[in-house]
């Protein structure tokens, strides 16, 4: 069973209507997650919401919170010879403090994009002189995969993969945020993917402690339309609740079995967020049994120097506190073709979203 | 954040399993999702099975949405 | 400024301070504009290159001709749907066929790769052979350099083309107008998918092929009838979305698209999906999209679906008047969106 | 028949059992000719390509063209004399002026390793602009593919170039006759020793430099006065020998050359001995061999002696009945010996 | 000073006339060099000769006189991924028993053409990871050029180059030619530049032992015509003296230093010959002292199997026995685009020179 | 067997030496023949310096090459 264009269109029209209805006052809500980010406006939801309702970006850009000195120490590896850098996409184009891996890559760095971190063992296996490092980036979603991957490489004996982890944790973030005494933020839409491993029990904070509501959502149109409608529902009448509206994919227990995985090879630590600073407990670093998979200390490198681009204002995006369209470089200065911040390349960064699908630049008919 | 897409699980072994996707196939790694079985739908999320998707769910969303269509549509 | 970001004003490019080119200069984007734009059309001035169509109009001798070029170097050189040497064919034929000519003849330059095996050069040449036949052009004049072992990866080919302008037609941009309809020959993103998809370990059905295709012939049987269209154009590099952003800025107009009548195969979303791509900015290399007014845009249609490589010609959205230069697609849940050209090439991602 | 060894017919080479190209058929000797005669000619077959001119001669719409490619690998990019740039042009430029044509306009195809400085594209752009003007062609339509780091070595350029051919002239081997001068415009082996030198460890004076310059206006004052030159030939890969083997055999005719008429620089010759070459076969990108009857070659001369790029033109040999389709060189010292096709590339040799 | 054309041609018919005149009776004439064949080809000094007068070709084309098992061992070291093989261009297209060194290379092996052996010094600093054999053939003019590069080796601790040493020396195969009752030579020219190195001393036998002429011929047309007229003036007279043609460079005691470099890092070794089989005391073979340059001990490799062409007379040919056209392939199925053997591919080869300058198929007006 | 080309040594360490070849310029190595000075003609091959070419005979036979030619133009 699938949805006709027609009834997606009837549906999407209901819930705009009820959102109007129930946005009889001004509500700021924070889409966590950049996929919703980048979801919401390539269905244009935005033309479809009343101006009360306002959406802001969140943290969650995996690529946006990790500050230059990662990228700089990730450059630094690719610019060995020995060492071929396995990558996500994602992270290519992103500027660290005077370099970016895609301009490395270019100079003759071995950088591999791959789709699942499983392909830096075959990579391994390959080049048997060469070091694999792979950028283990992401949240909640995609360490577990990281970590299976480093049980594999314990379990078929190679020795020459490493990871450098940047992985973060939601929760933390978004206790930062409802910590800082400027945020405005009227409800949640929780980022789906994180918490189908995660469960529901660690997002339970912002309804009980924070008395703001909160729904976990999809990422389809009409997922997001639903999680907006929802939490408008509360906010008007007074409630703050979990709400689950991705029941298809998301269990109050999360995936056990994958956080068993990421737990054995995988502990809590602190972690630096672009924008943010030190979070305490957001980041995962790698257990002792598994330390000799881990880059920095295998492969130590002399020091290296970080410094964040001055006047970009990625960490109050990244933070909910300002639009991106605020920051006096977006469109002139910083642009995805010359971007100033990360949040610029990303393509689930809030200013590279507003930027390419025309915030400040389309008038909508 | 994470993109992933929901498959189908057309053959399994112990740790890997061939899903199609739309049409498309591909192998993906099964030791997220130990349980999942052929027929099952799961999340694929970077080369990794990581949740299976319930079907009953599923179909209670979509029917709420048209649902909630005929209703726009009689208003 | 902030220290190590280069904000250099001709080509400059995302921390590229000793300005290297970038993959990203070659996808068909914006990237490939600014190239274009700063160093190619101030170098080369002249009317004929400055039109920036898909080929130049000349007229030699009191005969109106149409030229055009391209390099292929699609990897693998081997793909669902076909292989570099059809795509060679087909990519200068279709060229020749957007501005409004009839492809005569073609030139053909080899580069070879030290080791490449004799029989893989022989398949490739069977298949210009074929589709050169098919397309009714013929291969006039060639060069062949061979360089050594990792100087060039296998094979590139580059063919150009010459072409006699077809009479009472003038497929330019500045003819595009509002009001005017925007036609599609068919599902897009069919070659792109085919190329990459086993590169990232997908597998498509069989009927999932490169759309590669001489188009020659059917854009010549539109012209016979309806010599009226305005422009016409095949979204190969950078997709639907980068060419029709083309358009609207050289015609100074702007554009409605609708989600709902986009064509693109289900497994070629999927493709997207998994990737993180956009099925508007990938690859095709034999389709075209055509601007009409709309009262032809039936008869256009009617012999578009008559025609194998069109039968699922369909109108996909409307010149307007609004907003110059840009184009936007109105969602299926009734939103607006910009479609912005493509910047950089699109990587595989996981958010 | 020998274990190991590959007799097979169609373009087999040395122990070469998987038949896998080799330089050599890059070379523009006998593998080159193999590799068109038996793979590029049997698939392509139509009358303008069997031509095997420098270019196809073309009729369209009432109006003479030729038409012509090639592509352009030289490394270093930049040598003494010129840079891939320049002779992208100049290559194509006398390729259509050999064919009797007036080169008008030139396609330019650009395939750039990922990673090449932006500095030297606007260099060699800018020497493409320069040698385009100095020849009178405008480049009027183009394409730039990128490919990743390692799949091309720098930049290649692909240039296609059309032109209009000159009145009353007919230039094609088949006019080559018995008794007819064979006239070269200047020192042989120039380009090719600018170019390698540097790679074998080799100084040349500053004064040496590639030959590398267009033709055409030389060649449109030639034929304007003596328009019945009956072949025309740039003697570029392969070198004379090859260049004058083609003719002859095309011809059916025998050549004689002399060789203390020969212009060769006494550096060209040095580097020759040391690497053990032969200048007879090295390349040429700035000079012609015309081949034209006895009462004519005075005229000619007299022409190409006034052109700065042929002041030092000579006649060097005569067209004979003899042995058709083979040339032959009379030595200093009284002898005669068989100026054969290159075989393979010259390879530098200490024995 | 140079001479001019004119005075060339004049000094060439002057010797011409004279061997014209003294050619009374058929005469069989050895050049014994390759350097030569390819100069009287190039020169078309054959036909300024009477019928009566015969050059035939010897065994100096180093690359012709290689066997197989040679190049079979160098094209096993190419395909080490972690060898890089320098050599004279001129053993590239050189078939083994079923591969050429152009056909590896083609096929992806790392294979340098040097100018000078000392160029694979310089490679192999710029490669420490990979181990560089330098395909060390060629006669006493080139052996001294090795053995001062395995010197400079030495002294700049260079501990990845390594020599594959097929060097031969002329005199012992000369010995061979004259030992073979079927050969039938009248008078040689002999190798200016091997002469240049080894002095006079070791071709004394040729006169003496045998009593058949030699002269020590130069390289230009000139020389050659000379050392021609040279000889059958000793024919002529029935003398059979070594007579030195090429003053201005061989000094009859050689170049000793070149000698003395050549003495510390190579001794007297048997060599087998392509058509000789062993010749004692023919090769030259690493001292003890340079054992650790030696690539067969080295880096030593399975059994490499190895097999002569089928069919091929080069032996013979290379021995003065036969006539390149003599040989059935010669034109027909073997020629230098599909050679049978060596002496078809090396410029060189007898059969190559024979072919290539249009011995028995450009009729000489 | 073995190219080898006169040259001119122009300028000289103690174990390279540049030599003008025909108006070309190489390094080559002394080490085979260490006694020669700037000035000299010395015969090259791969690289290396092998034997000093002596003038005077150089000039002997180009002498008697011309004296020859005297002679053959004279009869
Ligand atoms: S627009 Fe650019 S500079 Fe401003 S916050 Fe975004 S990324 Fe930073
Ligand atoms: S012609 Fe060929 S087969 Fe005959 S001897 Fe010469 S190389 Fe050997
Ligand atoms: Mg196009
Ligand atoms: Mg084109
Ligand atoms: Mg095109
Ligand atoms: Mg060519
Ligand atoms: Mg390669
Ligand atoms: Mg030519
Ligand atoms: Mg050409
Ligand atoms: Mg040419
Ligand atoms: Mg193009
Ligand atoms: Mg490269």
């Amino acid at each position: 069973m699938r949805l006709t264009t027609e009834e997606t269109a009837r549906a999407a029209r209901f819930f705009a209507e009820g959102i109007h209805r129930l946005a009889s006052r001004p509500v700021r809500l924070m889409e966590v997650c950049g996929t919703h980010t980048v979801s919401i406006f390539r269905a244009g939801i935005r033309q479809l919401l009343p101006p009360t309702v306002e959406l802001v970006s969140g943290p969650g850009c995996p690529v946006c919170v990790t500050p230059n000195e990662y990228l700089d120490t990730a450059i630094a590896y690719s610019r060995c010879s020995d060492i071929i850098i396995t990558t996500f996409g994602d992270m290519l184009k992103v500027p660290g403090s005077d370099s970016s891996l895609m301009a490395e890559k270019a100079k003759g760095a071995d950088i591999r994009i791959v789709y699942s971190p499983l392909e830096s063992l075959t990579i391994a296996r390959e080049n048997p002189n060469k070091k694999i490092v792979f950028l283990a980036v992401g949240f909640e979603t995609t360490a577990p995969t990281a970590a299976a991957t480093v049980l594999q490489a314990e379990q078929q004996g190679i020795t020459n993969f490493f990871v450098l982890s940047a992985h973060k944790l939601v929760p933390p973030a978004l206790k930062a945020i409802l910590a800082e005494p400027k945020t405005k933020v009227d409800g949640f839409l929780l980022p789906g993917h994180t918490v189908t491993i995660s469960g529901l029990e660690p997002y339970y904070f912002v309804t009980q402690e924070h008395a703001i509501p909160a729904v976990v959502t999809g990422f389809e149109a009409l997922d997001i339309l639903q999680g907006v409608y929802l939490l408008l529902e509360q906010i008007s009448t007074g409630k703050a609740e979990l709400v689950n509206q991705y029941r298809r994919v998301v269990k109050p227990e999360g995936n056990p079995a994958a956080r068993r995985i990421l737990d054995k090879v995988y502990q809590p630590d602190n972690a630096v967020w672009r924008g943010f600073g030190v979070i305490a407990g957001s980041g995962l670093a790698l257990t002792a049994v598994y330390q000799r998979f881990d880059a920095k200390a295998a492969l130590p490198l002399g020091k290296v120097e970080s410094r964040e681009p001055a006047g970009c204002r990625c960490g109050e995006v990244l933070r909910g506190l300002i639009m991106p369209a605020d920051c006096p470089h977006f469109g002139l200065s910083c642009t995805p073709e010359q971007p100033v911040g990360a949040c610029m390349v990303s393509v689930e960064g809030a200013c590279a979203a507003w930027y390419k699908y025309g915030q400040g630049r389309w008038s909508y008919a | 954040m994470c993109l992933a897409v929901p498959a189908k699980i057309i053959e399994r072994t112990e740790f890997m399993a061939t899903v199609d996707i739309g049409g498309v196939t591909r192998q993906v790694s099964m030791m997220l999702l130990p349980e999942a079985a052929v027929g099952d739908y799961v999340l694929i999320h970077a080369g990794f099975a990581i949740q299976a998707i319930d079907e009953e769910e599923a179909q209670q969303t979509l029917a709420l949405f048209k649902e909630l269509e005929q209703y726009a549509a009689d208003n | 400024m902030p220290p190590g970001i280069n904000m250099g004003k001709d080509g400059g490019v995302m921390h590229n301070r000793e300005e290297r080119i970038l993959l990203g200069h070659g996808s068909g984007g914006r990237l490939s504009h600014d190239l274009i734009k700063n160093i190619m059309l101030p170098a080369f001035a002249n009317s004929a290159l400055a039109e920036l169509h898909d080929g130049a109009r000349l007229a030699i001798g009191g005969t109106q001709l149409a030229f055009t070029t391209d390099s292929y170097v699609v990897k693998p050189r081997f793909f669902p749907g076909g292989d570099i040497g059809k795509l060679a064919v087909c990519g200068t034929v279709n060229d020749l066929a957007m501005c409004g000519a009839r492809p005569l003849y073609l030139s053909a330059g080899f580069i070879l790769e030290e080791g490449l095996p004799v029989a893989e050069l022989k398949h490739i040449v069977a298949s210009m052979r074929e589709t050169a036949l098919a397309a009714g052009v013929d291969i006039v004049t060639g060069d062949t350099k061979v360089v050594e072992k990792g100087a060039v990866d296998g094979i590139y080919i580059n063919t150009a083309g010459i072409g006699i302008m077809l009479p009472r037609v003038d497929i330019t941009a500045k003819r595009v107008k509002p009001g005017q309809d925007i036609i599609v020959s068919g599902p897009l993103g069919d070659h792109a998918v085919a190329v990459m998809s086993e590169r990232h370990g997908l597998t498509l059905p069989e009927r999932v092929i490169s759309d590669c295709a001489p188009l020659n012939k059917l854009i010549e049987a539109m012209l016979a009838e309806v010599p009226q269209i305005a422009m016409l154009r095949d979204p190969t590099r950078g997709g639907l979305a980068t060419t029709l952003n083309e358009i609207a800025a050289d015609a100074g107009v702007g554009m409605i698209l609708e989600e709902s009548l986009m064509p693109v195969r289900p497994e070629v979303l999927a493709v997207c999906e998994i990737l993180g791509f956009d099925p508007l900015y990938l690859a095709n290399e034999g389709k075209v999209i055509a601007i009409v007014e709309k009262e032809y845009s039936e008869k256009v249609l009617t012999i578009m679906k008559q025609h194998e490589f069109s039968a699922a010609a369909r109108i996909i959205g409307t010149v307007t008047n609004q907003a110059a230069g840009q184009v936007a697609l109105r969602t299926t849940v009734g939103g607006l969106r910009l479609l912005d050209m493509l910047s950089g090439e699109q990587l595989p991602r996981i958010c």
